[in-house]
């Protein structure tokens, strides 16, 4: 019995206490215990992300004369950590003020946690994954959990949900056949049995498994053209799940594409194979993908006058970065895709909190309903201030450094097309992040929000710690990055050298700590220099520069809609919203289909078809 | 003729293609009629055809039927004998054509009684009208009616009826 | 210990430099619009009244906390962003950042300005920042891209070896003669980055009332005044170095700075304003074609 | 072992004479049934308990080539265990005036075993006719005008059928003179060639109406939707497998590597389309059941036209997965009869009803780690090994039709659990007794995967093997299952 | 269009099965089990008729196997058509005679019929015919009447209590058989003497047991048949 075995268990008992406990008050208390039991015994395991060899769990199934065992390695104890820590801060969130509103608007909370822990331990399952069917098991039961987790509001969620699980079935249709393709050549799911042949694999056979697997796991990452159902899913998931879906849940398929594409058939087999016809290899092919699906989503982003669709589009987006990142060979890349995922998480969970939280007081997400709230909610205000940082991935927090790493690997790679897209990806951001806090915090206050509280305590603590960790580990991103070194060793793949302040290498250093004290001595500077001048006056918002015209609060002035006119003069023409069209076409390609084939059942003679089929099989064989 | 000193190709053809024939005759019947009474009469014919087949089966030239009578009871010689065992088949088939023709015909008076129609295609029509009704879903066929002015076909006279005593 | 101390000293005395500079920089262009307009133009120390007078102001208007630490955050940015800009003598934490970082950390002024004008809640100036951002977006493709260009022909993002490599070799070496397409770009990025005409979409007094700036008087005009001038002084200088070797001494790399400065300054007093979507159409169709042919000079 | 005789001609006897127990006491006639099924279920485990090897028992006490025999092997044995079963589960115990929809279900189930059981090509035809004409009743017994109409066009397909089977039997007794599989067997190079495919050709289409073969099963959404629930849950579940059965004993035992089994895959691949497809835009459970096991049938087809073990294995997986969940899921459209639209918030009024929806929506997807998801493993693991472009086609449409499959599954799933604005909803809560036992059988599939996986694999490894097939109906040297195959070899994938 | 396709398929498939045909040679069937049956059938079964020995002997599962498909068909039916067996109903309507001439020569033929089809019935193992060809005549003796005398009532628990009984004859020979130590429907007691009338073992009894099995499922099918227009025909007055 050590620390796996029980983290396992008691992952398994706590959702079936949660699933038992939904109807009591508490529920949501009792499972952010068992989520912290939890968390505390993955620390158990901290060892781990310092070179500790791998764990086993002590118990493994035969099914059909398959094993299947559960191991933790640097690796998933990193995207471990991820998962147990925002499952916590929305548990946590979820079990306070937020839940008692949750349940007088009609919700169960105490399915909701339900639902969380359920998402926790299918990822805890998947993460443990020490072979490939209990991979996939696992990566059937995230892909189900979270399908939970989506249609709990009801309404237009089970539709989304629907369309996630769609595309999540095809996924894993592509994934059982890449596997079962596998277990033909190898005859086991072992990862070694197949890390052995992989070499020996030809290039047919290294391009189907890349596409198999990259289509079935990239699905329920985003990757483009497969993203359509993810902002809208996330979106009209409870606030405190988004949080947990945002944060982590699309990363499994990260995981899982890295344990079979980059550790198993490995990079160096998708660099050499060229693609026909082009100058492009099969892993150029997957960078450009990567690189599309930063900036679609991103500059979809940009268009959403919905705060919590605005976050979801960014989700699918920085997907983008990780897996550009991982798909770098050089370590810097690696290093920055892995701890991309780490602040990713750290920062859109407060987000999507930050979001529920303005949707707890106004009971709107609608960023042209809002407005103004910064004097109300203050330290909401700040804690979306820090996180849209990270987000957009400017110093000093962790957004930055994560990205700074990949920047960096690409200019030393030399890949110059990628760096602009990536960039451009970055600048979009900018740009949405600041509509979504503008649209939001600053501007005029509305006058049905002039009674607005900060949220209570309960909701707020999980925040302050999660954003806590935003500007820590951009502070100090060796903490992060001692972990995904860790990681990469698990992977295999060459370990980046970094020291607590960021990287020294001959061809250019970051050290977040000079950095972050000289721009805070900066700030200090300017904060000196600003209050050595004569005293201001607060004066009223409304009091202002209005073209000789006097305000007042009836006059919405507030500048929200259609925030970037000048921009989507330009640029609006380029949303044709291709993938819809496509997905959309499928539908009804599919529908037509369906009801074609509906015809023949609906013939009014039933045997002019056994005619036919007789005289066909007969010509097939006889003729 | 005798059959037995026809030419032995002629007579092939006769037997063979007559039941081949008569086999499809038989599909192409129940195919092209819409009446479901003569429906049931081509499957009898299609029936006759592959019981006719199976009798060919066992045919030999210049043997007897399978019975000992009168001179070979005595000396038990059974070896110009025909094939006993299509014969047996045969009577088989037989037998279970006829269970279902009287079974088929039962359903036609049911249905004559029920819908007033033999024609399949009005059946088929009042059938679906009453599966969509116990489903309680629209009726498949409105989503196929053209939507232009172009005027409807009047649906089946039986269907219409119905719908008025209902 | 001992140089981690001189960095410190460094870090401090850098951005006071780089504000004396940057206020000259500022009468240089007032200078030269009145040269170009005919007219005498201002004294030599008006850069540094126009500050004091405007910190000295009486009427002091404030929209709250944010507008405040907008203004703070607009020039610690700049603070910031100096010392890891080297000067002669002096390299700052030039070898702790570089040059992505220093294009990333330059953003967080605008963010601050942006954030500042926000919370005054006056449409103009969310408008202005709209247009800010948008014309931000276009300027940095191309200056992104040729930021990568440099990057890959240097090997490293540290500005220090590049200044370096640039001035071991001489002028041949100097990313001018070596890169010149991207030196062609680099300008162009620069000049659409100081917001002047004809790129100036953003404060268009004309249609809404000088945009960002629409609530700031006193102390808070005075802040982006000093930002200004730093931002001329960081573009120049960050030009400088890349391209033209940085400064071998002060006397050089002074010249170099004013003159780079020079050439933006009097093609801005000579075109009219851009619409916004011009502006983006103009900046993504020559500066990162000149770019992106750069890099390709640059990679092959 | 010539007991199991008894499962065909103890429910015979009691069809027979069930009218005359009806006059003479109706509380014995209503006993009656229930308890000839429960002591054929008997007889069978008896049988199957006792069984090492495969048996071949001689009816009438003629040796094989000239008589009729039986075949006992496991998997016929299994199949002769679970069809009383499965009539006890879905027996018409509550209706009084049923007296002779009993008697139907006794031939029915003796026919059924019949068929399981059978050797001889012309007694499989007499079987299936009996469970032809059987089925005919059963879709009418509804005596709805709409019921009677299908039950017509049904009859009228299936007796087509009947002729085209014929003419294949025929065919083949022309070329080799025999009827016994086993000497079909022997002699399957006489049946190698166009004329022997072409027999197999029109016996597959015979047979295939009541397997819902591709173009044959126009009459499966009308049957399904008018006749009773429980009707259509053995029809789906327990007829259509037993049809499957029949066609695959001759194939692997008289058309050994041959082309025949393309044909299958054929077929297969276009029922799995047009089923998935259909079902994806029925607008009613039952309709959408009836298309969705069209679908299966597909799928069961495609696997057992993988040769070789693998195909059988994955094929009976296949098949007894979809036994268990197909009926349950009949069972639920007896209150859940309407529209899709209509069942909004069902979940509420019946939350277990919901659930088994849910779950046996779930395994018929294949979600690990439910039966249904190992037994599409296997099918997808018998494709890929077959290593040819036709079956990785077959393999895409599969994995198209599971996507399709999941879509509506999930919507009815996602329709229960949505908030409901109706206030009629009374008739919206479901039986759940006997779903519950079938949710309890699948639910302990799961937890024993392992004896049950490699106690499949020796039965599909021992019906797969033509050879042991011939030598136990010839009665030669009767040797151990285990002997033939390697005893070493676990059961795997 | 519809029928076009059919004729064009119809015409395809009749060339096909013309193609198939053309590759047999009439007359030339490999006979294996039909020789093996010639030679040993009159030992091992003693039937002077061998298709009888066929139909009873070495196939008497295909039999057992039809008469329940024959009873399957006629529960159905009165399933279909409605409980007759269960009320009475039918008795209500009125009897009367098409005529006397048609009467009487039914009343003549009834016992001639009847007496025709036992006698084939029972020679079934003899001579051509058997169960099935006399249980038709028995259930044609039985028909007669409905026809000259439309309305007139069938004794339906007679034929009910025939039929049961007859096909658990069948049954319960076999199965004593199975009981005795032998298989299932194996010809019991002694062959006697080839073409005598007490021959070929219990092949007779099993022959009588399907005739009147036969003769009871034809009579009842073709009773609610007739029961169900005379019926209609009530109803359309």
């Amino acid at each position: 019995m050590n620390f796996l075995d029980g983290l396992l268990i008691l992952s398994l008992l706590s959702v079936i206490v949660t699933g038992f406990a939904q109807k009591l008050r508490s529920a949501g208390w009792l499972s952010s215990v068992l989520l912290g039991l939890q968390c505390l015994l993955l620390m158990g395991m901290a060892g781990l992300a310092y070179g500790s060899p791998a764990v086993s769990s002590s118990f493994s199934v035969s099914v059909l004369g398959q094993p299947l065992h559960w191991q933790f390695n640097a690796l998933s104890w990193f995207f471990a950590l991820i998962t147990l820590a925002s499952a916590l801060a929305s548990s946590v969130y979820a079990a306070g003020a937020w839940g008692e509103d949750y349940r007088l608007q009609g919700g169960n909370p105490g399915l909701l946690q339900f639902a969380l822990n359920l998402n926790v331990f299918a990822m805890l399952l998947l993460l443990a994954s020490g072979d490939l069917l209990s991979l996939f098991v696992g990566w059937e039961l995230v892909s189900w959990a979270s399908l939970l987790m989506m249609v709990l509001a009801g309404g237009a969620a089970g539709r989304f949900g629907l369309r996630y699980i769609v595309y999540a079935t095809a996924g894993a249709m592509a994934v059982m056949t890449g596997l079962v393709m596998i277990f033909q050549l190898t005859g086991s799911f072992q990862f070694a049995d197949f890390a052995a042949i992989a070499p020996s694999l030809s290039n047919a056979q290294v391009v189907t498994f890349t596409l198999l697997f990259v289509f079935g796991f990239g699905v329920k990452m985003g990757l483009l053209p497969f993203h359509l159902w993810q902002a809208d899913a996330y979106a009209e998931t409870p606030g405190p799940g988004a949080a947990f879906l945002g944060a982590i849940s699309s990363r499994m398929g990260l995981f899982a594409m890295l344990i079979l594409v980059i550790q198993l058939i490995g990079l160096g087999r998708l660099i050499n194979i060229e693609v026909p016809y082009s100058f492009f290899s099969l892993r150029d092919v997957l960078m450009w993908v990567a690189a599309f699906t930063i900036i679609f989503p991103t500059f979809t982003a940009m268009r959403q006058n919905d705060a919590r669709l605005l976050l979801a589009w960014h989700g699918i987006g920085q997907g983008g970065y990780m897996l550009m990142g991982l798909l770098m060979v050089n370590p810097l890349g690696s290093a920055g895709g892995l701890m991309h995922v780490f602040n990713y998480a750290s920062y859109q969970a407060v987000l999507f909190l930050v979001v529920t939280a303005v949707i707890y007081r106004t009971r709107t997400a609608d960023l042209n309903q809002l407005g103004g709230l910064v004097t109300r909610m203050p330290l909401s205000f700040l804690m979306m201030l820090i996180c849209i940082i990270g987000l957009a991935g400017i110093p000093p927090m962790n957004g930055f450094v994560s990205k700074w790493l990949i920047y960096r690997s690409l200019i030393v790679e030399g890949m110059p097309l990628l760096f602009v897209a990536s960039v451009v990806g970055t600048l979009g951001t900018i740009l949405s992040v600041y509509k979504l806090i503008h649209n939001t915090f600053l501007g005029q206050l509305r006058l049905e929000h002039e009674q607005i509280r900060e949220v209570p305590w309960s909701m707020m603590i999980p925040m302050l710690i999660l954003s806590a960790v935003v500007f820590i580990t951009g502070f100090l991103p060796g903490i992060v990055l001692d972990w995904v070194a860790s990681a990469q060793a698990a992977l295999g793949i060459p370990v980046l050298e970094h020291t607590l302040g960021g990287v020294e290498s001959p061809s250019g250093n970051l050290d977040m700590i000079w950095i972050c004290s000289v721009l805070f001595g900066g700030f200090a500077v300017g904060a000196l220099v600003f209050y050595s001048g004569n005293k201001s006056r607060r004066v009223h918002q409304l009091d202002n520069y209005a073209g000789g015209h006097f305000l007042t609060a009836d006059d919405r002035y507030h500048y929200s809609n259609n925030f970037y006119a000048g921009l989507m003069h330009h640029i609006g023409h380029w949303y044709r919203g291709t993938f819809q069209w496509l997905e959309s076409s499928l539908g009804s390609a599919i529908s037509l289909l369906s009801a074609a084939t509906q015809m023949l059942f609906n013939s009014f003679h039933p045997a002019l078809f056994l005619l036919l089929a007789a005289t066909l099989s007969l010509l097939f064989f006889a003729g | 003729m005798n059959p037995i000193e026809m030419n032995p190709v002629a007579l092939q053809w006769l037997l063979y293609f007559g039941a081949m024939g008569l086999i499809v005759i038989g599909i192409a019947g129940v195919v092209l009629h819409q009446n479901i009474f003569r429906m049931v009469l081509a499957l009898a014919i299609a029936e006759a055809g592959g019981n006719l087949l199976l009798v060919i089966a066992g045919f030999r030239f210049g043997a007897v039927a399978p019975i000992l009578q009168d001179d070979a009871l005595q000396t038990l010689n059974t070896s110009n004998m025909v094939d006993p065992v299509p014969q047996a088949m045969v009577l088989t088939s037989i037998v279970i054509g006829v269970g279902i023709q009287a079974l088929a015909l039962a359903l036609i008076i049911r249905i004559h009684q029920r819908y007033g129609t033999l024609n399949m295609r009005e059946v088929h029509a009042c059938m679906m009208v009453d599966i969509n009704k116990s489903a309680a879903v629209d009726d498949l066929l409105s989503a196929q009616q053209p939507r232009g002015r172009r005027p409807l076909p009047s649906p089946p006279e039986s269907t219409a009826k119905r719908a008025n005593n209902e | 210990m001992n140089e981690t101390l001189l960095t410190i000293l460094e870090v401090i005395f850098m951005p006071v430099v780089a504000f004396v500079i940057g206020l000259f920089m500022v009468l240089m262009m007032r200078k030269l619009a009145a040269r170009l307009q005919r007219r005498v133009g201002p004294p030599l120390m008006q850069p540094f009244y126009d500050v004091i007078k405007l910190y000295g102001k009486q009427t002091q208007i404030s929209h709250g906390l944010i507008h405040d630490i907008g203004i703070i955050m607009a020039v610690g940015g700049y603070v910031a962003a100096e010392s890891l800009l080297p000067v002669p003598g002096m390299d700052g934490i030039a070898d702790k950042g570089g040059i992505v970082m220093l294009a990333y950390l330059t953003m967080i002024p605008s963010l601050g300005l942006a954030l500042g004008v926000g919370q005054c809640a006056n449409p103009n100036g969310s408008i202005g920042i709209s247009r800010a951002l948008t014309s931000m977006l276009a300027y940095d493709i191309p200056y992104i891209i040729v930021i990568f260009g440099v990057a890959y022909h240097f090997g490293s993002t540290n500005l220090i070896d590049i200044i370096d490599t640039q001035q071991a070799g001489g002028v041949a070496t100097w990313g001018i003669s070596e890169m010149p397409v991207l030196a062609i770009a680099g300008l162009f990025a620069l000049h659409a980055s100081l917001g002047k005409q004809p790129f100036e979409i953003y404060i268009a007094p004309a249609e809404i009332a000088t945009g960002p700036m629409v609530e700031m008087g006193g102390k808070y005009l005075g802040g982006l005044f000093v930002m200004q001038s730093f931002q001329l002084y960081t573009a120049s200088v960050l030009y400088v170095s890349l391209f033209l070797g940085g400064g071998e001494n002060w006397i050089t790399f002074l010249l170099k700075c004013f003159a780079v400065l020079a050439i933006p300054i009097i093609i801005a007093y000579l075109f009219p304003r851009y619409r916004t979507e011009d502006l983006v159409r103009l900046v993504w169709k020559w500066p990162v074609m000149l770019a992106l042919i750069g890099v390709a000079f640059v990679m092959t | 072992m010539n007991s199991i005789v008894l499962n065909i001609a103890l429910p015979l006897l009691v069809a027979f004479l069930l009218p005359l127990i009806h006059a003479s006491s109706r509380i014995a006639a209503r006993i009656t049934g229930p308890l000839v099924l429960m002591v054929m279920m008997w007889s069978a485990v008896i049988v199957f308990k006792a069984l090492e090897y495969p048996v071949s028992i001689a009816l009438g006490g003629f040796l094989p080539p000239v008589g009729v025999s039986f075949h006992l092997d496991q998997l016929a044995l299994l199949m002769a265990t679970i069809i009383p079963l499965l009539m006890l589960l879905l027996w018409p115990y509550q209706y009084e005036q049923n007296l002779r929809e009993q008697t139907v279900l006794l031939l029915l189930a003796a026919a059924s075993s019949g068929l399981a059981l059978s050797g001889d090509l012309f007694n499989i035809y007499v079987f299936y006719e009996l469970i032809s004409v059987a089925s005919f009743g059963l879709a009418a017994a509804n005596r709805q005008a709409s019921s009677f109409a299908a039950a017509f066009r049904y009859l009228l397909i299936s007796g087509l059928g009947t002729v085209l089977a014929l003419t294949g039997i025929a065919l083949i007794y022309t070329q080799t003179g025999t009827l016994n599989l086993a000497q079909l067997g022997l002699l399957s190079s006489r049946l190698d060639n166009p004329l022997g495919l072409s027999a197999f050709a029109l016996i597959l289409l015979g047979i295939g109406v009541k397997a819902e073969i591709f173009p044959l099963n126009g009459w499966v959404a009308e049957v399904y939707s008018t006749a009773s629930t429980r009707t259509s849950a053995l029809l789906a579940g327990l007829v259509s497998k037993l049809a499957v059965l029949a066609i695959v004993r001759i194939l692997v035992v008289a058309y050994d590597d041959s082309e025949a089994g393309l044909m299958l895959l054929v077929f297969g691949v276009l029922g799995i389309i047009w089923g998935e497809f259909s079902a994806w835009r029925a607008q009613d459970l039952k309709r959408m059941f009836a298309y969705s096991s069209i679908g299966q049938l597909g799928m069961i087809l495609l696997a057992f036209s993988i040769p070789g073990e693998a195909g059988m294995f994955a094929g009976i997986a296949m098949m007894l997965h979809h036994l268990v969940v197909k009926p349950a899921l009949f069972l639920l459209t007896e209150k859940w009869n309407h529209g899709t639209d209509s069942l909004r918030g069902a979940a509420r009024l019946s939350p277990l009803a919901a659930a088994l929806f849910v779950l046996f929506a779930l395994s018929l997807i294949g979600v690990p780690p439910l039966p249904g998801f190992w037994a599409k493993m296997l099918l997808m693991s018998g494709l890929v090994g077959m290593d040819t472009s036709v079956y990785y086609i077959a393999l895409a449409v599969l994995m198209i039709a599971t996507v399709v499959e999941a879509q509506y599954l999930i919507r009815i799933a996602v329709t229960l659990y949505s908030a409901s604005d109706r206030s009629s909803e009374l008739r919206l809560a479901s039986n759940t007794g006997v779903m519950s036992l079938f949710a309890v059988v699948l639910l302990s599939a799961l937890l024993t995967l392992t004896p049950l996986g490699s106690k499949l694999y020796h039965i599909a490894a021992e019906s797969s093997n033509r050879a042991l097939y011939i030598r136990t109906t010839f009665n030669v040297n009767p040797t151990p299952v285990l002997e033939h195959k390697n005893a070493t070899q676990e059961a795997s994938l | 269009m519809r029928n076009l396709t059919a004729l064009l398929f119809s015409g395809g498939l009749a060339f096909l099965l013309m193609v198939i045909a053309w590759q047999f040679t009439l007359g030339d069937a490999p006979m294996l089990i039909g020789a093996a049956i010639l030679d040993n059938a009159v030992k091992e079964v003693g039937a002077a008729n061998l298709v009888t020995s066929v139909v009873l002997g070495y196939r008497g599962i295909d039999t057992l196997g039809e008469i329940a498909i024959l009873f399957t068909a006629a529960t159905a039916t009165s399933m279909v058509l409605g409980s007759f067996a269960m009320t009475d109903e039918a008795s209500e309507t009125e009897q009367r005679e098409d005529g006397s001439i048609l009467g009487s020569s039914v009343r003549l033929f009834f016992p001639l019929l009847l007496t025709l089809g036992l006698y084939i019935i029972v020679h079934g193992h003899l001579t051509p015919g058997g169960g099935f060809q006399g249980g038709v005549i028995l259930a044609g003796a039985f028909f007669l009447p409905l026809l000259a005398i439309p309305g007139r009532s069938i004794n339906h628990g007679g034929i009910a209590l025939v039929e049961g009984f007859s096909g658990a004859a069948f049954i319960l020979i076999g199965l004593t058989a199975l009981f005795s130590g032998q298989a299932f429907l194996q010809p019991l007691f002694e062959h006697g003497v080839i073409g005598h009338l007490f021959s070929a073992g219990s092949l007779p009894l099993l022959y009588i047991a399907v005739g009147l099995k036969v003769g009871a499922e034809l009579s009842g099918l073709l009773a609610n048949l007739a029961g169900i227009s005379s019926h209609a025909a009530e109803a359309e007055k």
